[in-house]
């Protein structure tokens, strides 16, 4: 069927979480068209996390729907939704500490049961994945013996093996150098430009600010702002939040 | 890749080298002489130990007793003991040993039936003798294998402990707990059948694995039942353990006997007072001995105390038995002047007629012993007092002491 | 990926396959070893399930369901050996469904342990149904492995030492074959996925729970097999003896020893320590035995840490 | 009287006994993550030791306890020593050379003291209740107030001291503690040290409780992994709790159905709590 316009990659609706009687989302609803990069902000304990667990089905959402493409996948377990081709990294990088790192990435091209390509076919695709993200070098590196930054590459260059529709990155820039940041920024818009929609958290704003599209600021369970990255990066409510959650000050969280 | 420590070192070279080297060591054939040997397999480690390690003293006694009177026909004895872990596959593994490379003129010792039956096929496929020192279940000598003797059976201990509870004790009802063994279940089944026959009750009849801790509930159910006697098929540990929380309450029994366990000076000495009255079963104790074998006795119980620095019991005498029996056989075959081959000295064996201490010892076609015959005894003041058969009696029953 | 030289692997069957024709006599040694080959398949059956990672102490449940499946179906019917043995395995199979539902969720420590207090009930149901298992009496005098005609060539597996340990050690060569393929697939890669991470594995769509579930009845079947035969060729079942907690812990010490995770650890694990116990210590130290294995059990773990295999040759990494 | 209260009382002092034969064991792999498979030879070997104090210098019970615990303590620390040179994987590596040294140990309890059953005898005065028909033995009544006091010993240290709170944060997150500076090598040494005197005491207990001879260490180490199983990783009320609940359901069941099913009771009740609580008894999940 040919779609009208750009179609609909993701669909949040009405998310609510409770942790006891804490709320932790509330009413959370975006939709993300197929082809773009949206970003996420907000304070530490916002619900970055939280939202992103709950999309990629690794928590239960106590209200609300999620849509993939059209389908309803609000209940749906991690390994289901990796192999209708959404994928996700972690803030601790989810690897497998024994291999090295070209065999991580090779994990992720060869093990997916949707795919199920051949031996070649996969080596070539680690092969490909891993230069991507600049490691090729330290290919035959154990991956618990890299530098946690590298691990988020490793596991990047892993998911995107799987050849996701849909990828969603939590903090993978944390820790990152400037420069890093811009090489991963232009990775990350050509693959945009190759079809690939994605969902980035970033607790700071440098690597949002560089390649999404759009930007959700979150705090306390609430999508407070949305607008081009220029714009928000000096919104008044999106710099109270970040100044407020960090100085603990009462009469912020008052207003 | 690179790996730490994934390359041993050349110590480690070492060890595999003088591993392999003691692998093949071990491969060599020992070398023959001109000395007979035996081979014994018993569990010389492990939670038979106690038992197994009694059993190989009494052989080992046979043994030396044998060669210190200038060997069986001149020729000298050895003994091969090998430790069976009371695990049948080690058990053959051990027997193919003894008669391969141990080239043994037959076998001894065996504690557990489960051991002691594939130690009897690897003899009768291999034609070598074998006395069972320990062995009780009856389906076992069922087919006639020509190469297997035992010195005990189950009916030795079974009928006298049942002609004792009806004829002397005059009990109606008894309770009946057993180890979750072969041997003590066949045992268990037995006595009920035999007293089901004699209009004895069993009103209670209970199996537990060996090592629990605590009877205490157990015995709550015994005056429940209304039981009179509590017969334990527990072994010599459970025994200890069921004394000791007997002694707590007050259940009104006329008597407690158990087959296994008790007719021990050991038991007497560790449990003490908590003993008195308690009936057991056994075969041979230093001063109760088959009559006309006083002497006899008596010298070994020295022997014995020099030698181990402890008095044999009714456990060591079934070693010493069963090595006995085939030290006999052997001297017969060699003093005819014939090669002790296994034919030969089994039909040695099942032409012996030997009055040892433990009992009047000669097989029947099945190769079960003809007189096996346990006396039932009570701890009196600390001592062991047969009180059954009447013609072996040593003192009588005090029935006061039993009940509690 | 590991492209293992074949050579000392393939040497190394050769040798297994030769001796008994150049040492035609070496009986013992050939009971020895075929014993062995049925403990080396135990611990590949253990293997198998700790690829993905889980440390079973249970075994011994697999073990004694085959041992007895097979005697019951032999008392009862008087089959063949040759057929109730692989029947009776089966029985360990429906025994792994059952532990594949109930420890879904438990891990690690949890369920090793739980693994451990699974073996009571198979054990204790068998000790205690009288009627139908003869209950802690046993059953002895079951068939011996037959003698079987393979190309005009009679071998009499029970009572010729020799054709029982070819059989034995073909056995064990198919659990090896298993265990490579296992190791050396996607599916075994999927399970070392399983292993290392199983968050990361889920990430990438593999159904943990199946592909162990998988796993486990593969494991369950060939120690059913290593049960039934152990039945058959000592003749006699007992409950104390087939689900004995040594033979739960058994196959650990091999694999560790040898080398889990490699396809020869639990094959070169169980090939030195069970014929240095039966050939060499119980005989040379009656007594003493268990010290001095003891002793070899603690020098080895200290000095090869990753078990015996790693000082095989390793062939390099190909890309 | 009414038939519940033996057993009931029988259940708890036999539970209190399982409780204090697994608290050494449980602290142990939790905090060191030690499986230590020669924790019942251990036990034995402070037994025989306690034996041999009673039987030759005829030491009074209550110097057996601190005395062995000392001497266990004296075992403890150089084993951890040997432990931690250990490479990785160290989990299994050590489960493996603790098996090495339960044969080891086992076979020198066989040669030092032969295969023979020892038992402690001593006399412990009957304890009657007035106003209920109910007596028991002094000793079963030490069992339980023993657990009780132990438990609230190792519970206060655990909870209310520094040192217990760096344990408590290495038993929940190993990796997270040694980022918050705590030396996780040390806190193995405390485990171990606390660990040997808990094992030392259980010898006496073990010896007076049962018998002795030299693959008792088996049975006792059994005893030790169910109730650790039962009460789930690092907590010490629980183990109690755990040994109670051991205790009481195996009476119940061999009053009830019978000696034979006793195992099986057990463990169908290990493995359904295992089945809705797979952390063990804990009343918090950990996440």
């Amino acid at each position: 069927m040919a779609a009208q316009g750009p179609q609909v990659c993701l669909e949040v609706r009405q998310i609510k979480k409770y942790f006891g009687d804490q709320t932790v989302l509330r009413d959370v609803s975006f939709s993300l068209p197929a082809g773009e990069i949206l970003g996420l902000i907000g304070p530490n304990g916002a619900g970055k996390s939280t939202l992103f667990n709950i999309i990629s089905g690794w928590q239960k959402a106590d209200a609300g729907s999620v849509f993939f493409f059209g389908q309803e996948i609000t209940s749906w377990t991690p390994k289901d939704l990796s192999r209708a081709g959404l994928a996700r990294t972690f803030q601790v990088p989810q690897i497998f500490p024994e291999m090295s790192a070209w065999e991580n990435v090779l994990m992720g091209a060869w093990l997916p049961p949707q795919s199920r390509p051949s031996f070649s076919k996969a080596q070539e695709e680690a092969d490909h994945w891993l230069s991507l993200v600049g490691l090729l070098e330290l290919r035959h590196t154990p991956a618990r013996d890299l530098p946690l930054a590298q691990q988020r590459l490793v596991e990047l260059a892993q998911v995107l093996a799987t050849r996701p529709r849909l990828l969603l990155l939590d903090e993978i820039a944390a820790g990152f150098s400037l420069g890093a940041v811009k090489r991963l920024a232009a990775g990350l818009a050509k693959l945009r430009d190759q079809g690939l929609t994605l969902l980035l958290t970033d607790h700071l704003f440098n690597l949002l600010e560089e390649v999404a599209d759009r930007v959700l600021a979150l705090d306390r369970g609430e999508i407070i702002v949305q607008g081009p990255p220029a714009a928000l990066i000096h919104h008044p409510d999106v710099v109270s939040a970040y100044l407020g959650t960090r100085c603990g000050a009462a009469d912020n969280g008052e207003a | 890749m690179q790996r730490i420590r994934s390359r041993p070192g050349p110590r480690a070279r070492l060890t595999v080298w003088l591993l392999a080297a003691l692998l093949c060591w071990a491969n060599q054939p020992l070398s023959a002489a001109q000395e007979i040997r035996l081979g014994e397999i018993d569990p010389l480690s492990g939670p038979l130990a106690k038992h197994g390690q009694e059993i190989h003293q009494g052989i080992l006694y046979a043994v030396e007793e044998a060669n210190a009177r200038g060997g069986v026909a001149g020729h000298p004895v050895k003994l091969l003991s090998r430790d069976d872990q009371s695990k049948p596959d080690v058990a053959v593994n051990q027997a193919q040993d003894l008669i391969f490379r141990g080239k043994v003129a037959g076998l001894v010792g065996g504690y557990v039936d489960s051991l002691v039956g594939p130690i009897s096929q690897q003899a009768a496929r291999h034609r070598v003798p074998y006395v069972a020192s320990a062995s009780l279940q009856q389906a076992f000598t069922g087919n006639k294998n020509p190469f297997f003797f035992r010195v005990s059976c189950l009916e030795g201990i079974v009928q006298p402990l049942c002609q004792f509870l009806s004829q002397t004790l005059k009990t109606k009802r008894v309770a009946l707990l057993h180890a979750a063994t072969p041997g003590a279940t066949e045992f268990s089944d037995l006595v009920q059948a035999d007293l089901h026959r004699r209009d004895i009750a069993t009103v209670l009849q209970e199996k537990f694995r060996p090592g629990w801790p605590d009877f205490s509930v157990f015995l709550l159910k015994v005056p429940a039942a209304r039981a009179e006697t509590l017969i334990s098929g527990g072994f010599y540990g459970d025994n200890l353990i069921l004394v000791r929380q007997l002694r707590q309450r007050p259940l009104g029994l006329k008597a407690f006997i158990a087959p296994w366990g008790v007719a021990y000076q050991s038991f007497i000495d560790e449990v003490g007072q908590a003993g008195e009255g308690l009936f057991g079963a056994c075969a041979w104790s230093p001063g109760i001995t088959q009559p006309g074998t006083e002497k006899e006795s008596q010298e070994l119980v020295a022997g014995f105390r020099k030698k181990f620095g402890k008095d044999p019991n009714t456990t060591t005498m079934h070693g010493y038995t069963s090595a006995r029996a085939l030290l006999a056989a052997l001297e017969t075959v060699l003093q005819e002047g014939a090669k002790p081959t296994g034919e030969a000295v089994s039909r040695a064996l099942a032409k012996l007629d030997l009055n040892l201490p433990m009992e009047r010892l000669a097989f029947d076609a099945h190769g079960d012993p003809r007189h096996y015959q346990q006396v039932i005894v009570q701890i009196q003041k600390q001592r062991l007092v047969v009180v059954y058969p009447p013609e072996r009696a040593t003192g009588q029953v005090d029935f006061s002491l039993a009940a509690r | 990926m590991r492209f293992p030289k074949p050579l000392p692997a393939a040497a190394g069957v050769l040798l297994l396959v030769l001796w008994p024709l150049i040492f035609p006599d070496a009986a013992h040694i050939q009971q020895v070893l075929g014993i062995t080959c049925l403990y080396a398949t135990l611990a590949l059956a253990w293997n198998l399930y700790a690829l993905t990672g889980a440390i079973s102490l249970g075994h011994a449940a697999f073990f004694g369901l085959g041992a007895y499946a097979s005697a019951l179906l032999n008392h009862y019917y008087h089959w063949s050996p040759l057929l109730t043995i692989p029947l009776g395995a089966l029985a360990a199979v429906v025994f792994a469904v059952f532990w594949a539902m109930g420890f879904r969720r438990l891990r690690g420590v949890y369920l090793g342990l739980a693994s451990l207090a699974a073996l009571e009930i198979p054990k204790t149901i068998v000790d205690n149904w009288d009627r139908f298992t003869y209950g802690s009496m046993g059953i002895m005098g079951l068939d011996r492995l037959p003698s079987a005609t393979l190309g005009g060539l009679q071998v009499d597996l029970g009572m010729d030492l020799q054709a029982q340990y070819y059989l034995l050690l073909g056995i064990m060569l198919l659990a090896v074959l298993l265990n490579l393929k296992s190791i050396r697939s996607r599916w075994g890669w999927t399970l070392r996925a399983i292993r290392e991470n199983e968050t990361a594995a889920a990430a990438l769509g593999i159904a943990s729970n199946r592909e162990r579930a998988k796993a486990l009845l593969l494991s369950s079947y060939l120690a059913g097999l290593a049960g039934a035969l152990y039945a058959h060729i000592l003749g006699l079942v007992e409950p104390g003896l087939v689900f004995n907690l040594h033979l739960s812990v058994l196959p650990l010490v091999f694999c560790i020893f040898g080398g889990s995770t490699k396809v020869w650890g639990p094959v070169l694990g169980a090939f030195i320590l069970y014929p240095l116990e039966q050939l060499c210590l119980l005989p040379l130290f009656p007594m003493g035995h268990s010290a001095v294995y003891g002793l070899v059990i603690i020098l080895t773990i200290f000095f090869f840490p990753q078990g015996i295999a790693a000082w095989l040759p390793r062939a390099p990494k190909s890309a | 009287m009414w038939v519940g209260t033996p057993i009931i009382f029988s259940g708890l002092a036999l539970g209190s006994f399982y409780a204090l034969m697994a608290l050494g064991f449980s602290l142990i792999l939790s905090v060191a993550r030690v499986f230590n498979l020669a924790h019942g030879e251990m036990i034995l070997l402070s037994g025989y030791l306690a034996f041999v104090l009673w039987q030759f210098f005829q030491a009074p019970f209550f110097w057996l306890l601190p005395i062995c615990s000392l001497a266990l303590l004296a075992l403890t620390l150089p084993l951890h020593y040997l432990l931690r040179r250990l490479p990785e994987p160290y989990g299994l590596n050590s489960l493996m050379v603790t098996l090495g040294l339960a044969l080891l140990l086992q076979s020198l309890l066989l040669a030092w003291f032969s295969a023979d059953y020892r038992l402690m005898r001593l006399d412990w005065p009957a304890v009657a209740i007035p106003g209920l028909d109910f007596s028991f033995l002094s000793f079963q009544g030490l069992l339980i107030i023993l657990a009780l006091a132990v438990t609230a010993g190792v519970h206060l240290v655990l909870q209310r001291t520094f040192l217990g709170k760096a344990l408590r944060a290495t038993i929940q997150d190993r990796e997270a503690a040694q980022v918050a500076g705590i030396n996780v090598n040390q806190m193995g040494l405390v485990a171990f040290g606390l660990g040997g005197l808990l094992i030392g005491l259980a010898g006496p207990l073990f010896a007076q409780n049962m018998y002795l001879y030299p693959a008792a260490g088996t049975e006792a180490t059994m005893i030790a992994i169910v109730v650790t199983i039962f009460a789930g990783l690092g907590r010490t009320r629980n183990i109690l709790l755990g040994g109670w609940l051991l205790g009481l359901t195996q009476s119940v069941a061999v009053f009830t159905m019978g000696s034979k099913w006793r195992e099986l009771v057990s463990a169908a009740l290990l493995l359904l709590l295992l089945y809705f609580r797979p952390e063990g008894l804990s009343l918090k999940k950990e996440r």
